[in-house]
């Protein structure tokens, strides 16, 4: 499989949304208009530099910043 | 950096030396007595296969006290089966003996939960089940009490082989099924029965609205746009919780109406018949822990009533395909009511069609 | 009396009692804890055994949702839990689970038990289920502040473990004993499900699919790992031609069992015949259902062309019903290093990851699109063992290809229609 | 050379051949005509023998969309037809055809059959169809100007004949011959078939409904009018009690039948058996199939509780899917005057003339609606003898009623949500 | 004013004395010969009922001819059977050689299309059909056309007691089905295969675009409000023809790619099996008057290898049951193609669960 690339402004695109809210790969996809392939890169890249982070509560998983998703365990944790 | 991805340890670290020896050369099997299978392979080395009952649910203490008995006993070997008992290899008969002693009065795990085709008398194995109020956020019953409440009744069939064929019995605590109901001879699955109450704080903070108006399958959900919550159609609920699973403003959760289902006949081996879904026959039981008596009446009812009049190898499905539905709640005793008429709409049928089974011919 | 006294009932009878293994690690750790030893959390078994005692008075779980980062990198593996008597227990405001993956057949060596055993004494609640419905080794209850080392120290173990599968992932494959002890098998379970767990590490630690996605391994039809109900992709030994006769120890069970009532009888379609003396097969009307087999297991086995089917669908009822799989590929050969069943897989994935909804299986996705536009996915024609009956209805779709040339098909194309 | 070629193929071969008939009826009205007996259409008969040659020509139908308003006061019974090439064929550029209301199970005096002839042969192109499908006498082919002098005619004749149904409507019901020759029948089909028609000959006649209702009557499980296929509403003859058997009589057949493999091994229930002397039914298991009835009719036949089920549903696979009636009430009585089963009807009527959808057959709402609604509808409760097996979903819906009082429903009504 | 809703005829006019005299009375009944059935009632009374096989289709000129015969055969009474078939009723034995003669000779049609449980050997009856290119104006292919040449190719069944088993064979010229061809052992049904190509200008004129578009089973349709036409979606297009029904404006008949599929196995009957419907078992056959050389030769061969393979009794589809649908492909040498797997999403397999038969228990 090719090896995929993308620019750091698309990185940046993508990273501005996922401090947004928690997101589906899908959803990401279409709102910042880059290949889904490519969104998973960059996601997964960000993941691995520790910016971003999964997020699921077992059965379906969502993408988001880390910081988002630290306030949303917060809210969860206090119901 | 730390290691990830390296996957569970490859199994042939963890076989005994003549499971590795024979792996995939062997000859035939026998259950010796409930519990214990003696296997041949076509070296002429023989093991023996041991097994017993647990409650799934193991303190890191007792696994300890297994392994002590494994290295003992099983040359520091075991297993789990698929449904959660443990099993030993034992290469000479005379330890099986001392081995089921010592598990059962170190461990008081009973041996037994097999069942011997050839013969064709059956033991009744462990219940495959949940998490319940142990950990769950969305079940409608607990799991671990009803199965420890149902074994307790049915131990006897554990411990011996007087089934007339295979009865699997399992337990999900919830519509997800986790338990994987969907397809046991008897199975019980929890369910709620009252809409969900919006908590429209709670869906302000935590919900994502759109994609839990998206989850309801019965279209029950429509947003409050102005509101910022959502508003349930209660006509069109059927209390699947998936909207809870979304978000969890959304709690269905009634004690006095929660309650279990009871569903029968299902099948997945290709044994002979092919496999079947099961079919609800009791459409609610209330929760009354901490032993559920009336649940577990039903269970035994149904259990015992097969027993008593199927033949031999006929496992609840074909036996109720021998004898009719009709019949099924004749004998059980169990009441028919239109609950148990199928309207969920949105099911793909097409299975009625595409074949669910092994069985073909060349 | 007892702080306890509605799951106390649970300790009596004769069955194992899960309360027994709560209160037994509860003592433990407490005890352990108290002569020093470095437990993070010694309370949290006592505490579960609390709040279970308020859930059986309420008659409600005291749970609620969920939701965590898991550890470095992954994206599941962890099921995030938190009490809503957080206040009132505070043993057990966070009780999360994480997901070990198993060995194949679930095989252990005392060792490695150990090791598993130290860690969650350690780091966790000191209790587990063995196993969990996917087949992973679920160790209950640890605050979130505790996945990392703990996953750390799981990987540092002699035998080390990882995580398995949770969330929009594929999860923890699983297989029965197959060649390690049944003499049924007709191809080796545990090296495939190794070798497929092994391939997927990444889909099976990085959620990025439309929902979860289990593969099941059972070695012959009797499907001793339920994958038919319980996998989305199940791969069960199965084989072609005749099944092999010992006629000598035909004979020997001839001696005491009732064959013509418990195995003739029994035969779905009639394809085995006894006269007293000799046992027949009709090779082609034999479905291979195992009954035979399985009354006879000194005398029958599986035959020589052996390989396995492939099902595809299977999962409990939420959201479209309960599917038992479909045959989609009715007979494969499984050989190493596994290629074609791999790129069976690959394509699976893809096409599900590409065009699948969200929360949609692959089974409600082949339902929504039509099993022949997933066979074209796959790369295979129809088979007549797809479908217990042909379709019922006229209302097929005919490709352009499949046309006869003729004016009107030149009016579709010159109007852009086709 | 003749002027239809291709159709004359069909007047070869030993079957009765439909080109002669109309050849036949060409030549005789022709000839009739030039005679000077008044006859409108003399002509159309062999306009469609040409018409019919351009169409085995061209592969392709000459008919367009008909639309008629039928006779004074009825809505429906006539089919309208317009020929696409009416220039060139005048003679069938109209080409309506009446449905005529047969009489219960087919049976005729040769006078009522000349009336009939007569009819036609006078306003039509002397052609028809016994019968249609649905069991109407088709009176093919005439003009829109002939349809009310036709129908005044029909209802002058000795034996005089009305319209069937046609449109959103009630269609003609039919019966088997039932009582009329039949010794298996277990109630009278031919009178409660008349009494129906008698009944609703508003409903028959005035097309007001979403779409086509349609009733059989068979008086028996053989169904020999197909009224489980075909019929939203079939009332077929069955009985509860034993099977009557004439031991006597099974000895007569005992001398030359196979009992064992032909009657015990094909009863679907194992419910018959035979020791070479006697033949048992065991009622609780025989399912009432007819099969032992059907092969020993000297020797054996209904029991003397009689009925009939009702199945509600069956059509064919416009829109959703082809359906086969389902069961809604298992047993019935059938009694002069039918009081009972005309509320079953009035209620399954009125329920869907008021909530089916335009072009929604009554068995495709019950599917949207539920059973459990249609039998609420009917006054009927369940009974497991309407299902195959019982639902394999736990998505029950439960009504308010059937609850518990607790605070959740308490909330929920304060919350005006119950 | 004139007369209306006066309905039919009551049947009780025109019952044969013999039958009227014994209604209800019948004793038994026994096939004497292929087309002759004896019929005795209780009182002693006999009655041959004698059957005739008819092209459906009859000139009001053989309706008299056939008049004829039942005043000297019949005592003036006559009826059809729900296959189209004509009876007459004769009360001596003697005269019903004379009566098939008679038929035979002066209208040309067949003795036969009985068929005899007590034996077990079967006719083949009528096929029961519909318009095709005579009246309607939806057929993809003729039905009148098709019907006869496939009689006269298994003619001899029609006059014979050859099979093993009942099996029906009818025929409908488009998926309307008229010929409720979806409960038939062999069914012959006429499919179009091109969508329809919109034509504006009678849209305009004679169309209600809403509820044409609403017609369409799979949502292929979308009104073209601009335009005030319709547009489809060909990739969802099934090629029903329920739009052209409701709209003239949407033609889809293509003389090339119009044709038959054929279904086998539907079943009607509850003896033995229960109901059945029909499946698609080829999925195309072209057009090819004025005989379906192509169409005769798969019928033909389907019904003879089921007859050369069936046992007694046993319908098509309970031969299918027995051996199985591969087996049914290999033996008749029809294709499995994937146009056979059904993917008609909104069918109501709601059936798959609900009893669509009268077998019951009490
Ligand atoms: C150990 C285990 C496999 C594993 O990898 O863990 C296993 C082991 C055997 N199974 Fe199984 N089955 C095991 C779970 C299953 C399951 C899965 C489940 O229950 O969730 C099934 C499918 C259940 C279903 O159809 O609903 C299963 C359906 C069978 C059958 C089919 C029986 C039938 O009549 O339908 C056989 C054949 C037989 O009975 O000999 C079989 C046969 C066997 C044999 C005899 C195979 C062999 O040659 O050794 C094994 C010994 C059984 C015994 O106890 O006597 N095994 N077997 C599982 C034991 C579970 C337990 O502790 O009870
Ligand atoms: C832990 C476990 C039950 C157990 O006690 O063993 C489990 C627990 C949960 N399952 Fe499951 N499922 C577990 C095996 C299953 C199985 C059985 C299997 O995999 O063989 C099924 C049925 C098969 C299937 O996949 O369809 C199953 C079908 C579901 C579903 C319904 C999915 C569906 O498509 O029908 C849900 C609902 C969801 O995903 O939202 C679900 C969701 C859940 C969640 C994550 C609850 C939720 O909605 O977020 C549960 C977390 C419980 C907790 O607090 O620990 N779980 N779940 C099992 C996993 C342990 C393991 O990894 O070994
Ligand atoms: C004349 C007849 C065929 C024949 O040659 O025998 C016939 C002819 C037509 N049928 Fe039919 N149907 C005829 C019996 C049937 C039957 C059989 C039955 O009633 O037992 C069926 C299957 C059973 C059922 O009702 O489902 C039948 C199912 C249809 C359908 C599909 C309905 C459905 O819900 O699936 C249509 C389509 C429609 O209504 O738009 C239809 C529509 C039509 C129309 C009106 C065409 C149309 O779409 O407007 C045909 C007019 C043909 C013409 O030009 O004469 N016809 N139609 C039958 C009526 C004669 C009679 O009154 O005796
Ligand atoms: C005359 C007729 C009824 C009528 O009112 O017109 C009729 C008459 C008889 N039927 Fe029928 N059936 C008639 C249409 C049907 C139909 C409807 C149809 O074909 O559309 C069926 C259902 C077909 C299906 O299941 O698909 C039908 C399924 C039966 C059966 C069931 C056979 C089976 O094995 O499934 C029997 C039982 C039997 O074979 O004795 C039966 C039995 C009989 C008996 C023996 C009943 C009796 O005691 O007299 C009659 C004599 C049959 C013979 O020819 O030997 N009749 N019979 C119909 C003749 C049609 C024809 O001309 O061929
Ligand atoms: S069945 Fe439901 S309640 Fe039980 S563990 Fe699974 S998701 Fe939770
Ligand atoms: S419980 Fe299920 S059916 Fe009810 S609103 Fe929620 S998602 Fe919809
Ligand atoms: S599935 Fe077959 S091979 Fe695997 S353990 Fe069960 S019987 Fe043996
Ligand atoms: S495997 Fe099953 S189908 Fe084959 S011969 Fe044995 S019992 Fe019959
Ligand atoms: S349905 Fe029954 S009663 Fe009516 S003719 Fe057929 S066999 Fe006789
Ligand atoms: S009617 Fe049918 S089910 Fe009843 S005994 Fe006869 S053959 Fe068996
Ligand atoms: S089947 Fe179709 S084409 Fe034939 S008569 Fe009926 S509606 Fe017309
Ligand atoms: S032919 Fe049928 S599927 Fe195609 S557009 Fe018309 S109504 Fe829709």
């Amino acid at each position: 499989m090719a090896e995929v690339t993308y620019t750091e402004e698309e990185k940046k695109k993508v990273l501005e949304q996922l401090s947004k809210k928690t997101w589906k790969i899908p959803e990401l996809a279409k709102i910042t208009q880059l290949d889904k392939a490519k969104v998973k890169k960059i996601v997964q890249d960000l993941i691995d530099e520790g910016i971003a982070g999964y997020w699921s509560a077992g059965s379906t998983a969502y993408v988001a910043t880390k910081q988002y998703i630290e306030e949303l365990e917060k809210k969860r944790a206090q119901g | 950096m730390v290691k990830t991805d390296f996957g569970p340890p490859k199994y042939d670290l963890m076989l005994h030396p003549v499971i590795k020896k024979n792996y995939g050369k062997w000859k035939f099997h026998e259950v010796v007595k409930p519990g214990v299978i003696r296997r041949v392979a076509e070296s002429g080395d023989e093991i023996y296969v041991v097994r017993f009952g647990s409650p799934r649910l193991l303190s890191v203490y007792t696994i300890r006290e297994l392994c002590d008995i494994a290295d003992k006993y099983s040359d520091g070997y075991l297993r789990w089966t698929s449904r959660n008992n443990v099993e030993f290899f034992v290469t000479s008969k005379e330890k099986v003996d001392a081995l089921i002693k010592e598990v059962e009065e170190k461990i008081g795990f009973p041996c037994g939960g097999t069942w011997d085709a050839v013969t064709g008398k059956y033991g009744l194995s462990n219940i495959v089940h949940t998490q319940g109020w142990i950990h769950c956020h969305t079940p409608a019953i607990d799991a671990s009490g009803i199965v420890k409440a149902v074994m307790d009744e049915l131990y006897e069939y554990f411990i011996d082989h007087k089934l007339p064929a295979m009865c699997r019995i399992s337990l999900a605590c919830c519509a997800n099924m986790c338990g994987a109901v969907h397809a046991s001879d008897i199975a019980i699955v929890g369910i709620h029965r009252t809409p969900p109450l919006p908590d429209d704080d709670a869906i302000r903070r935590t919900c994502e609205i759109p994609s839990t108006v998206a989850a309801c399958p019965t279209g029950a959900l429509k947003p409050d746009m102005k509101a910022k919550t959502i508003k349930v159609d209660v006509e069109k609920c059927m209390y699947c919780g998936n909207c809870y699973t979304m978000c969890p403003g959304m709690p269905l959760f009634d004690p006095e109406n929660d309650g279990a289902a009871i569903m029968v006949g299902g099948k997945i081996s290709d044994a002979r018949r092919m496999p079947e879904l099961s079919k609800v026959v009791v459409p609610w039981v209330p929760n009354e822990p901490p032993r559920w008596p009336t649940l577990v009446k039903y269970i035994k009812q149904i259990l015992e009533t097969w027993a008593n009049n199927a033949r031999k190898h006929e496992r609840l499905i074909e036996w109720v395909d021998r004898i009719g539905w009709e019949r099924f709640f004749e004998l059980t005793g169990l009441e028919f009511t239109d609950h148990l008429i199928d309207d969920y709409r949105i099911t793909p049928y097409i299975y009625g069609e595409l074949r669910t089974s092994t069985q073909f011919r060349w | 009396m007892s702080e306890t006294p509605l799951v106390d009932e649970l300790e009596k009878g004769p069955w194992p009692s899960f309360v027994k293994e709560i209160k037994k690690t509860a003592e433990n750790m407490e005890k352990l804890a108290s002569e020093g030893k470095d437990l993070k959390l010694p309370k949290t078994a006592r505490g579960l055994l609390k709040l279970l005692e308020i859930s059986y008075k309420d008659k409600k779980t005291h749970w609620k949702h969920g939701g965590i980062v898991s550890v470095v990198g992954y994206g599941g593996g962890v099921i995030g839990r938190y009490s809503d008597l957080g206040d009132k227990l505070p043993e057990v405001e966070h009780f999360h689970t994480m997901r070990i993956n198993m060995p194949a057949g679930w095989f252990y060596s005392t060792k490695a038990l150990r090791g598993l055993c130290d860690v969650w004494e350690k780091w966790g609640s000191g209790l587990t289920n063995m196993h969990g419905s996917t087949g992973d080794i679920i160790f209950l209850g640890t605050r979130s502040e505790y996945l990392q080392p703990s996953f750390e120290d799981l990987g540092k173990l002699e035998i080390p473990f990882d995580l398995g599968g949770s969330g929009s992932a594929l999860r923890t494959p699983s297989a029965c004993m197959g060649p390690a002890l049944c003499e049924f098998s007709c191809y080796d379970t545990l090296d495939l499900c190794y070798d497929l767990t092994m391939t997927y590490q990444n889909e099976l630690h990085r959620p990025m699919y439309p929902y979860k996605f289990k593969i099941k391994c059972s070695g012959c039809p009797n499907d001793c790992v339920a994958s038919k109900a319980r996998a989305d992709f199940a791969i069960i030994g199965t084989w072609k031609d005749e099944i092999q006769i010992d006629d000598e120890a035909v004979k020997e069970y001839a001696k005491w069992m009732d064959i013509e009532n418990e195995v003739v009888k029994l035969c779905p379609t009639k394809a085995i015949s006894w006269n007293g003396k000799e046992l027949k097969i009709d090779a082609k009307n034999c479905v291979r259902c195992m009954h035979c087999i399985n009354k006879m297991p000194k005398a029958l086995k599986p035959g020589k062309e052996r390989g396995a089917t492939i099902l595809v669908g299977g999962k409990a009822p939420v959201l479209e019903g309960a599917i038992i799989g479909w045959v989609t590929i009715p007979f494969i050969e499984i050989r190493k290093p596994y290629d074609e069943i791999k790129e069976i897989l690959n394509a699976t994935l893809e096409w599900w990851d590409e065009e699948g909804k969200f929360r949609e299986r692959v089974g409600e996705m082949i339902w929504r699109k039509g099993m022949r536009e997933y066979l074209k996915v796959i790369g295979k024609s129809a088979d007549v063992r797809i479908v217990k009956a042909p379709r019922n209805n006229p209302f097929m779709f005919f490709k352009k290809e499949e046309l006869r040339p003729s004016p009107f098909v030149e009016e579709l194309k010159k109007r852009g229609m086709f």
